[in-house]
């Protein structure tokens, strides 16, 4: 089955398809993608993997067409990030 | 036979439909921006002139000659141009749909080319027997369809000149005809 | 429901053909007469100027034939008569011009002279070869009064071919076509003179020509 | 041997003159070198090395990436510097990425792999494998990795390996004197090729303006029975290609398929040099020969440039400026591209850095095409640059395309005799620019629909999967409240977000 | 150095010939199906529909029944159902020959033929009648040999990929 | 009451079928040679325009989709023959001359495409306003370039007048040139063209004056 | 040190050529019949020539100032002034001044400026010019005058001259027919072309050019010459002029040979004329015929083959510039149908089959 | 005149039914313009057009309800093609061709919200909750709707950048050069 693999910098994103066979885990995937060789920072024990915006465990079975995104911390403080004006962020509410 | 040569030269080149006659202009100045168009709507047009100038004969010889009718050529000419229309219409669709779905567009135009009317009414005028009027038709049409292939081939080119603003567009297409229409006076005095 | 509306189709359009046929042909009943008479008011005015009014007192319409000239060509001899006898001829000739056919009526009395020449159709080029157009110059009215031997047969040509004709610049085609045409007129005049002068001929019918 | 003609060419003004009979000469190591990491035709090499490092000559510092790519190497012992964005030696000025290596002014070689001593007796991935170590890409101008093109035996058939030494642009001398200096590495670096190639025969075709050349590379291919030295016609672009295998071989390289699928492969004659170099000592691609030549230059010559040395360096190695240039080309004046200034770098592509005078470019504005058709008559590709340039003016690029624009590869004949000085090469290049955006456009188009597709699809999949637990889950718990039990989780994390 | 521009390009921009297009199967009728094209016409002849008084036939209810076509459905295709076909590029010009030039000159072949050996009028007409049958039977005959080689109508080539658009220009 | 206004304006010259939308060209070239015979011409397809457009003004209703294109030839067609009957009878020297064009007024695009476009829409009274005053319009643009054909070319301006329409006229009948002065093509086939192309370059120039912008192409603006 | 932006793609050298150049040799190609055929025909012809050029510079010039494009300039690339040198050579070299200006601006304003100037008309803008004066003027641009050499007696001085261009007094005696005028005349008479010929003047004549007709007519020999040094100089290839004299030679002497009672020769349909000057000067232009070789072939025997049509069957003595004219507007479907073949690619752009290797 | 009368019915009669046979033969059963509007359209659903989705905006399109030119990550050449499926004359100067933009994640404002993620209708954004979102550039179209929705701003739309990659030469600019030509030849 095919999956994807995904990581992502600013400057420099890579998006790979990979064959897996049934039952593989997002370990797996993204060992045989070789995006480690790619990315060397890439540190798969302090960094959270996931797929399609969900967190998931190392070890997590696959499914065909599933994105397995390898992610980074925030740098920010979310509680110091100043936000959207009032209305903007009402209008995003009603939106959402 | 010479005569014959000499009707096609007359009908097709000396007496031009559109240089020399100015009928069916709508179509030469609006279905010429293209050569395989103006070729497309070339050939339609000589088959229902032809068609429907052997059709005209038939009706002013046998309907509206013996009844004295000639008064109504207007009205049934225009009828029947409209069936001969038709005719080919539903004649090409049975013959091969795919042809009919590229050809199609083109026939509705023909109804209301004044160069299918015009010839009708030529033929009329200069009481030509069938063998003349078809070959009339056929001339008049093969000249249609030649100053139509040539006048796409001149805009195919000019769509790519520098005309200035205030000419672009029909005014540079009617002097076109114009210069066109010039070089065709050279043939002028060929039946004579 | 497809049928039907075929059949819709057809008598809407029937319908209205019915309208405007009645129209039309109501139409064509009240102005049938007039345009009859125009046909025939113009033909007698162009006849009206080749042969003069005074020296006939017939309808010269009535009193035409039919017969065939040199060309094999069907023409109308239209005939003036005064007091029964026939004082003129008038019928159509045909020259070969620079553009095609030149149309004139030929006008004679009976000793083959020429009483007037006018051109009824031409295609010569306007400005150029029109000028035996009457209204042009009146280089046409020259030919009054000639007949076969006046001026002999060998001078009936333009100046420029040895004859007696003037021709204008730039055009000598439409001359040389007028005066062949005159000439072969008179000599279609001479030759069945007898045949022309007949009364008892058949007569042709009078609104032939012209739809 | 009998020549096959060519369609169209020009006879440009060669001015080979000014630098043809000066022997090579060195240029002196510069303090500073600049190499890029992409130097060629695919993807940029991946760096090897960081600030600060120390590099021996002839270390790798950049290792090719994917298929299509080339390693670069020291070209001197040093300190690396930096690796940052620098000027490219190309017409737009763009920066790339670039190593910067300061010379230690030792230019101690590094441990090189051991020379391949009988090449002959060596496989041909061997070779290949050399090759690719040592960084080679075609010397001609185009710069196409060259062990991409030695790997074509493996797949065709192939009968003849083609050495191109027409050198037809004017002014380059580069090759010519290559060929006259260094005939025997020549012939051996082509054999070295034809034996990794499985080619029967080598042809070595030299334009018939270098006499000398073929001269002397007459003489140092008699001791091989299976290469040939042909002299050509001199008609520009003789040196393309595919006109060159025509008129060796008479054959025509159909549209998109390579010379190869006719069973010949064309190399420089500095590649085969470069390839010499690097079986025979294990040398991988760190210099070449450039000509520094045009009227505005005082002393024009062939320099022995280190790759990554800079312009300005060459320029004054030459004398600098005799008079002010009018343009700056990077390679030949009919397909050479000008540099945006003199800070760029020489890299394995540069032939010739050719400082041209406005006398000499004979540039003039450009007034209405008048259709003499001159451009049709020279165009070697049959194309008609008339037609195509006009639609491209009027912006109906898929005209031109439809007219064979794609096809056209730029050789600049239209161009040099167009009278009304019409710049149709650059009208090409533009239609060329704008078409290939517009593919990537489409592609990316493409994929962004399949995307959204299946965006839709696995949305679609997860409702209808949340859907059919709860109706699992309604008989169990048939109490639980109807309307909120489907909301998404989603919404319940981003208010605890906000 | 020729660094930038290098696309992988799957266009031969020069090669003649099939065009293609997307279509959509809107009915199935024994073994042939009917589809409507997605892009425009390739004429763009219609400008002068305003021009002549025939507007109503130019509107785009009326232009898309016209564009409807046939086609042999070998590949079982069912209604819905979107197709990648390709037209011949002189097509309009094959076509036109076909349809009308071949007609015609039977015609008036035939009826020269009969008026040279019988020169009597009604002859005439009935062979340029007999020589109009002929010539349509024997344009239908090369018009089907013609579709059959994908000369001259679209022929079908794939089912169009979900993602697939019709190329507009 | 502005409706009709616009209606006016829009016929005699904002809109005119020959200059602005290029409909009617056939006549608009073949009967031009003259300003006599233009003017004749003109008002022959103003009367089949006003009477066809009234008539399907007052039909609209009755008349389906299908058969709208058949009825409207078979409308412009009864009154171009109705024309062509009145006038022979009546008018027989302008019939001598026009005559062949007179039926020719049937497949002349501007009727056809009026009623298509205007009086296949409205009521009877607004539908005969139209068709007359873009009859009258085709008139103008007839005569216009009739006047500029027979000045340049032969240096007469409404020659024959007298003859045509009645001795009243004779009054129009001017010389501008002396006889034999003319530029003889203006009369001729590529004249014709040529004085169109040039008025309606006239046109953008008076339009550009006004401040508006060049309508670059009447029916068919892809040119 | 700054260079100059790299604005402007390869390549980095030009031929030598250039619009101007190319003008200049066709109008120095032109000068020796000219100058013969101004001795020939005197002060009237001289007038004549400066009236015409000079209208043609003036139309231009303002055509050019109305277009906002630069006048000077563009007027220095000569093609005025060769379209105003063509068009005087086709006219009848006693005709008064008007018929020059109203010729140039037929030629200039309309054939060429309404399309966008140089380059851009899709007729020959001199023919346009001559053939309007020729359907409009048709008296005036058919009266020919028998040579009246400059000096000698006879001719027109100065004073006469202005007379004969400004005055339009033309000497009534002088007028002569052209020879193909004249062979025309004499047939719708009926009388033979045998017999005709005996009246035009002879081959050597013709091709000296010691006969009436435009100044471009006369003097076969060194229109000739200047065609010749045009080829020589690489202006203009064989194609067109040998295809135009061959399918007009070919045409005439297969007629000639069927009825030569009807048919004038090929030799006469050759040195008659302007064959030579249209052969080599009006059908070569670059502008209005096509840019292949094949479609020049193609054109070029069209011209001959509708020049002998022309003469033989039509209303009007010489064809030429009708001829030129009709296969101008074939040009651009002529210049589709005959694109050379892309390397690499058969006719209809396919990729070309790779052929099987021995 | 009864004949004419007569003649002129059945000719009418005739010819009408052949109208109706003709229209009878070439009736559509659909109309599929819808469809092939949709087709027209980038289909990311992305709703700048002030309608739901594509769908909806060809369904109003089909109708005549909408204008062509709202549908802005089409841009010019969407515009275009739906002018000519409509036979309408659309005004594309007010809709300059815009440069290609995609969007960009400004880092220190990213909180992780997720909003973003589930606005993109073509998976362009990565990232999970209170985790960086990263745009894949390859997979961006630019419709900015990511843009709306951050609480933070943390998302800009940038140009797609020129590099050695893809740039082109410019169109020659003739009339420059003439100028500047003229303008050299001052001096």
């Amino acid at each position: 089955m095919k999956v994807g693999i995904a990581y992502a910098l600013p400057q420099r994103q890579a998006w790979y398809d990979v064959e897996v066979p049934d039952g593989a885990t997002v370990k797996d995937a993204i060992e045989r993608s070789g995006i480690l060789a790619q990315f060397p920072e890439i540190d798969l024990v302090q960094q959270k993997v996931g797929i399609y915006g969900k967190v998931s465990k190392l070890d997590a079975v696959l499914n065909g067409g599933d994105r397995v995104e390898i992610y980074r911390t925030i740098t920010c403080d979310p509680k110091t990030v100043p936000r959207k004006a009032k209305a903007g962020e009402a209008a995003s509410e009603a939106e959402g | 036979m010479e005569a014959y040569v000499l009707l096609f030269v007359s009908a097709a080149l000396v007496n031009n439909v559109i240089l020399a006659r100015f009928l069916g202009l709508c179509s030469f100045m609006g279905v010429t921006t293209r050569i395989d168009t103006a070729v497309g709507m070339g050939l339609a047009t000589t088959f229902v002139i032809t068609v429907s100038s052997m059709a005209d004969w038939a009706v002013g010889a046998y309907l509206l000659e013996p009844y004295n009718l000639w008064y109504l050529r207007t009205v049934t000419f225009i009828m029947v141009i409209a069936a001969a229309v038709q005719f080919t219409e539903l004649t090409v669709k049975k013959v091969s749909p795919p042809l009919f779905q590229m050809l199609g567009i083109y026939l509705p135009l023909i109804t209301t080319n004044c160069a299918v009317l015009g010839v009708a009414i030529l033929l009329v005028e200069h009481k030509m027997n069938f063998i003349e009027a078809t070959l009339f038709g056929f001339a008049s049409s093969v000249g249609y369809s030649l100053v139509m292939v040539m006048m796409a081939g001149l805009r195919e080119r000019l769509a790519l000149a520098d005309v200035p603003r205030l000419f672009a567009g029909p005014p540079n297409g009617f002097i076109v005809a114009s210069l066109l229409a010039l070089a065709f006076m050279g043939f002028s005095g060929m039946t004579a | 429901m497809k049928k039907q509306r075929t059949f819709s189709h057809g008598l809407i359009l029937g319908a209205f053909c019915l309208g405007f046929g009645i129209v039309l042909a109501y139409s064509d009943h009240i102005t049938v007469d007039d345009i009859k008479a125009a046909a025939l008011q113009d033909r007698l005015n162009s006849l009206g100027q080749v042969i003069p009014a005074s020296i006939h007192d017939n309808n010269l319409v009535d009193d035409a034939m039919v017969m065939n000239n040199q060309g094999d060509q069907e023409i109308t001899v239209y005939r003036a008569t005064k007091d029964g006898k026939v004082t003129g001829l008038a019928y159509e000739i045909f020259g070969v011009g620079y553009a095609g056919k030149i149309k004139l009526m030929l006008g004679i009395d009976t000793e083959g002279k020429v009483l007037g020449v006018r051109v009824l159709a031409h295609k010569e080029t306007p400005g150029l070869g029109d000028k035996m157009e009457v209204k042009k110059t009146d280089w046409i009215l020259k030919f009054d009064g000639l007949s076969l031997g006046n001026p002999p047969v060998e001078k009936w040509k333009v100046k420029k071919d040895g004859g007696q004709f003037d021709y204008w610049a730039g055009a000598t085609i439409t001359p040389r076509g007028i005066v062949n045409a005159i000439r072969n007129g008179l000599e279609l005049f001479a030759a069945n003179k007898e045949k022309m002068m007949d009364m008892n001929a058949p007569k042709a019918e009078p609104n032939k020509g012209g739809h | 041997m009998k020549l096959f003609p060519i369609r169209g060419g020009i006879h440009p003004d060669y001015r080979k003159e000014l630098t043809s009979d000066k022997a090579i000469a060195a240029l002196p190591m510069p303090a500073t070198l600049y190499i890029p990491l992409q130097q060629h035709i695919g993807a940029p090499a991946e760096v090897l090395v960081k600030e600060g490092d120390m590099v021996k000559k002839g270390q790798m510092i950049a290792r090719n990436q994917g298929t299509v790519s080339a390693s670069q190497h020291a070209p001197t012992s040093g300190r690396i510097r930096a690796v940052a964005e620098v000027t490219a030696p190309h017409p737009s000025g763009l920066p790339q990425s670039t190593i910067i290596l300061e010379s230690d002014g030792k230019d101690e070689w590094a441990e090189l792999p051991e020379p391949i001593t009988d090449p002959f007796a060596a496989d041909a991935h061997t070779i290949n494998e050399r090759v690719s170590q040592s960084g080679i890409v075609g010397m001609g101008g185009a710069a196409f990795p060259s062990a991409i093109k030695l790997n074509l035996g493996e797949q065709k058939k192939l009968d003849i390996l083609l050495l191109n030494g027409a050198e037809c642009e004017p002014y380059l001398t580069c090759d010519d004197r290559v060929m006259r200096e260094y005939p025997d590495a020549i012939v051996d670096g082509a054999r070295i090729m034809a034996h990794a190639l499985g080619t029967p025969r080598v042809i070595i075709a030299i334009e018939q303006n270098k006499p000398q050349a073929i001269e002397i590379m007459t003489k140092a291919a008699s001791a091989f029975p299976g290469v040939e030295v042909i002299g050509v016609p001199v008609q520009y672009p003789m040196g393309s290609e595919r006109h060159l295998v025509q008129a060796i071989t008479g054959r025509e390289t159909p549209a998109r398929k390579l010379t190869a699928d006719l069973g010949v492969v064309v190399h420089n004659v500095s590649t085969a040099r470069a390839v010499h170099d690097a079986v025979r000592f294990g040398r991988p691609l760190v210099a070449r020969v450039v000509t520094v030549s045009g009227g505005a230059i005082r002393e024009p010559k062939n320099v022995l440039t280190p790759i990554g040395a800079s312009i300005t360096d060459l320029v004054g190695f030459c004398g600098g400026f005799a008079v002010r240039p009018e343009s700056v080309v990077n390679g030949g004046p009919m397909m050479g591209q000008p540099l945006p200034g003199l800070d760029a770098p020489v890299v394995k592509g540069t032939s010739g850095i050719l400082a041209l005078t406005a006398g000499e470019i004979n540039d003039n504005p450009t007034s209405a095409c008048i259709r003499c058709g001159s451009c049709i008559t020279v165009c070697p590709c049959g194309l008609s640059p008339v037609d195509m340039s006009a639609f491209i003016r009027k912006d109906k690029l898929e005209v031109a395309a439809k007219l064979g624009v794609m096809d056209c590869f730029s050789c600049g004949s239209c161009s040099y005799v167009c009278p009304s000085h019409i710049p149709l090469v650059h009208y090409f290049n533009y239609a060329k620019g704008v078409l290939n955006d517009l593919e990537r456009e489409r592609q990316k188009n493409e994929r962004i629909k399949t995307l959204a597709e299946v965006r839709t699809i696995r949305i679609e999949k997860a409702t209808e999967a949340k859907r059919a637990a709860l109706a699992a889950r309604k008989p169990a718990a048939d109490s639980a409240a109807p309307g909120n039990a489907g909301e998404p989780k989603a919404t319940t994390e981003e208010k605890a977000n906000a | 150095m020729m660094m930038g521009g290098i696309v992988d390009s799957s266009t031969d921009y020069s090669a003649p010939a099939l065009t293609e297009g997307i279509a959509q199967v809107v009915a199935v009728e024994g073994d042939m199906a009917w589809l409507v094209p997605e892009s425009g016409t390739s004429c763009g002849g219609c400008s002068s529909a305003a021009a002549c008084g025939s507007k109503g036939i130019g509107t785009v209810a009326s232009r898309l029944e016209q564009r409807r076509f046939q086609m042999v459905n070998d590949a079982g295709l069912k209604i819905g159902e979107r197709v990648v076909v390709g037209v011949s590029e002189n097509a309009v010009l094959r076509a036109s020959l076909i349809a009308y030039a071949i007609p015609l000159a039977t015609l008036l072949v035939s009826g020269g033929m009969a008026q040279w050996a019988a020169g009597h009028d009604f002859i005439t007409m009935g062979a340029m009648l007999v020589g109009l049958v002929f010539g349509l039977w024997l344009s239908r005959v090369r018009a089907g040999q013609m579709m059959a080689r994908g000369e001259l109508a679209p022929r079908f080539i794939r089912r169009a990929s979900m993602g697939e658009t019709c190329n507009l220009e | 009451m502005a409706q009709y206004k616009t209606i006016v304006k829009d016929g005699l010259w904002e809109n005119n079928g020959v200059f602005a939308m290029l409909l009617g060209l056939c006549p608009a070239m073949a009967m031009t040679g003259t300003a006599t015979n233009a003017l004749g011409m003109g008002l022959a397809t103003a009367a089949v325009m006003a009477a066809s457009s009234m008539l399907v003004g007052m039909f609209r209703n009755q008349i389906t989709q299908e058969v709208r294109i058949p009825v409207f030839i078979l409308v412009v067609a009864s009154m171009v023959t109705l024309v062509d009957l009145f006038m022979n009878a009546w008018m027989h020297e302008l019939y001598k001359v026009l005559g062949m064009f007179i039926p020719l007024i049937v497949s002349n695009c501007l009727p056809l495409a009026r009623l298509e476009a205007f009086a296949g829409k409205n009521s009877t009274l607004p539908s005969l306003m139209d068709g007359l005053f873009m009859g009258l319009g085709f008139t103008i643009a007839l005569t216009m370039i009739g006047a500029v054909r027979e000045i340049v070319g032969t240096g007469t301006l409404f020659a024959d007048a007298s003859l045509l329409f009645g001795p009243a006229f004779k009054v129009m009948e001017t010389r501008l040139l002396p006889e034999d002065t003319g530029i003889l093509m203006m009369i001729l086939p590529p004249g014709g063209f040529l004085v169109l192309g040039l008025l309606v370059v006239g046109k953008r120039i008076l339009d550009v004056r006004a401040g508006k912008a060049i309508q670059m192409g009447g029916a068919h603006s892809a040119a | 040190m700054s260079i100059t932006i790299a604005n402007k793609s390869a390549p980095f050298a030009h031929g030598v050529s250039s619009v101007r150049k190319t003008m200049f040799l066709v109008l120095l190609a032109l000068t020796p019949a000219t100058l013969f055929n101004l001795y020939l025909f005197g002060w009237p012809a001289i007038m004549l020539f400066t009236v015409t050029v000079a209208a043609c510079l003036i139309v231009e010039a303002g055509c050019l100032s109305l277009a906002g494009k630069p006048v000077m300039a563009t007027l220095a690339d000569c093609s005025a002034l060769l379209t105003g040198w063509l068009l005087a050579m086709s006219l009848p070299p006693w005709a008064p001044w008007w018929l020059g200006v109203i010729g140039a601006v037929f030629a200039i304003a309309m054939a060429k400026h309404s399309f966008g100037g140089l380059g851009q008309n899709v007729f020959n803008p001199a023919m346009v010019g001559r053939t309007v004066l020729l359907i409009s003027f048709p008296v005036a641009m058919t009266t020919w005058i028998v040579p009246y050499p400059l000096f000698s007696a006879g001719a027109p001085g100065f004073i006469d001259a202005l007379a004969i261009t400004f005055g339009g007094q033309m000497p009534d005696a002088v007028s002569s027919a052209s020879a193909l005028g004249h062979i025309k005349t004499e047939l719708s008479r009926h009388i033979p072309v045998i017999q005709s010929m005996a009246d035009v003047p002879g081959l050597t004549d013709m091709l000296l050019g010691y006969r009436a007709g435009s100044m471009g007519e006369t003097s076969a020999i060194l229109i000739l010459a200047g065609g010749l040094f045009l080829m020589y100089k690489r202006i203009i290839s064989w194609h067109i002029p040998l295809s135009v004299m061959g399918g007009l030679f070919v045409m005439a002497s297969i007629f000639h040979l069927v009825d030569p009672a009807k048919f004038a020769s090929g030799t006469f349909h050759l040195v008659s004329g302007a064959t030579f000057l249209g052969a080599f000067f009006i059908a070569t232009d670059y502008v209005t015929s096509p840019v292949t070789r094949t479609g020049q072939l193609i054109f070029g025997v069209g011209c001959g083959v509708l020049i002998w049509l022309i003469r033989t069957f039509a209303g009007y003595p010489e064809g030429v510039a009708f001829a030129v004219l009709l296969m101008n507007a074939l040009t651009p479907i002529i210049d589709q149908y005959t694109r050379p073949r892309a390397f690499g690619r058969n006719r209809k752009g396919e990729p070309l089959p790779l052929e099987k290797r021995p | 005149m009864w004949i004419a009368i007569g003649s002129l019915t059945v000719m009418g009669i005739v010819l009408g039914a052949l109208l109706g046979v003709a229209a009878k033969f070439l009736a559509v059963k659909e109309n599929p313009l819808e469809e092939e509007l949709k087709e027209l359209l980038p289909g990311s659903q992305c709703g700048q057009c002030g309608y739901v989705g594509c769908s909806q905006y060809a369904a109003a399109l089909a109708k005549g309800e909408a204008s062509v030119t709202l549908c802005t990550p089409g841009g010019k050449a969407t515009i275009e093609a739906l002018a000519k499926k409509l036979g309408v004359t659309a005004d594309t100067s007010e809709h300059e061709e815009k440069l290609p933009e995609h969007a960009f994640i400004v880092e220190d404002l990213c909180i992780g919200c997720t909003r973003c993620i589930r606005e993109c209708s073509t998976d362009a954004i990565m990232g999970a909750n209170k985790l960086m979102h990263t745009i894949i550039v390859d997979a961006c179209h630019g419709c900015a709707k990511c843009v709306k929705v951050c609480p933070t701003d943390a998302i800009v739309m940038v140009p797609v950048k020129v590099t050695l990659r893809n740039w082109h030469w410019p169109k020659p600019n003739i009339e420059q050069t003439h100028a500047e030509h003229q303008a050299g030849h001052a001096h």
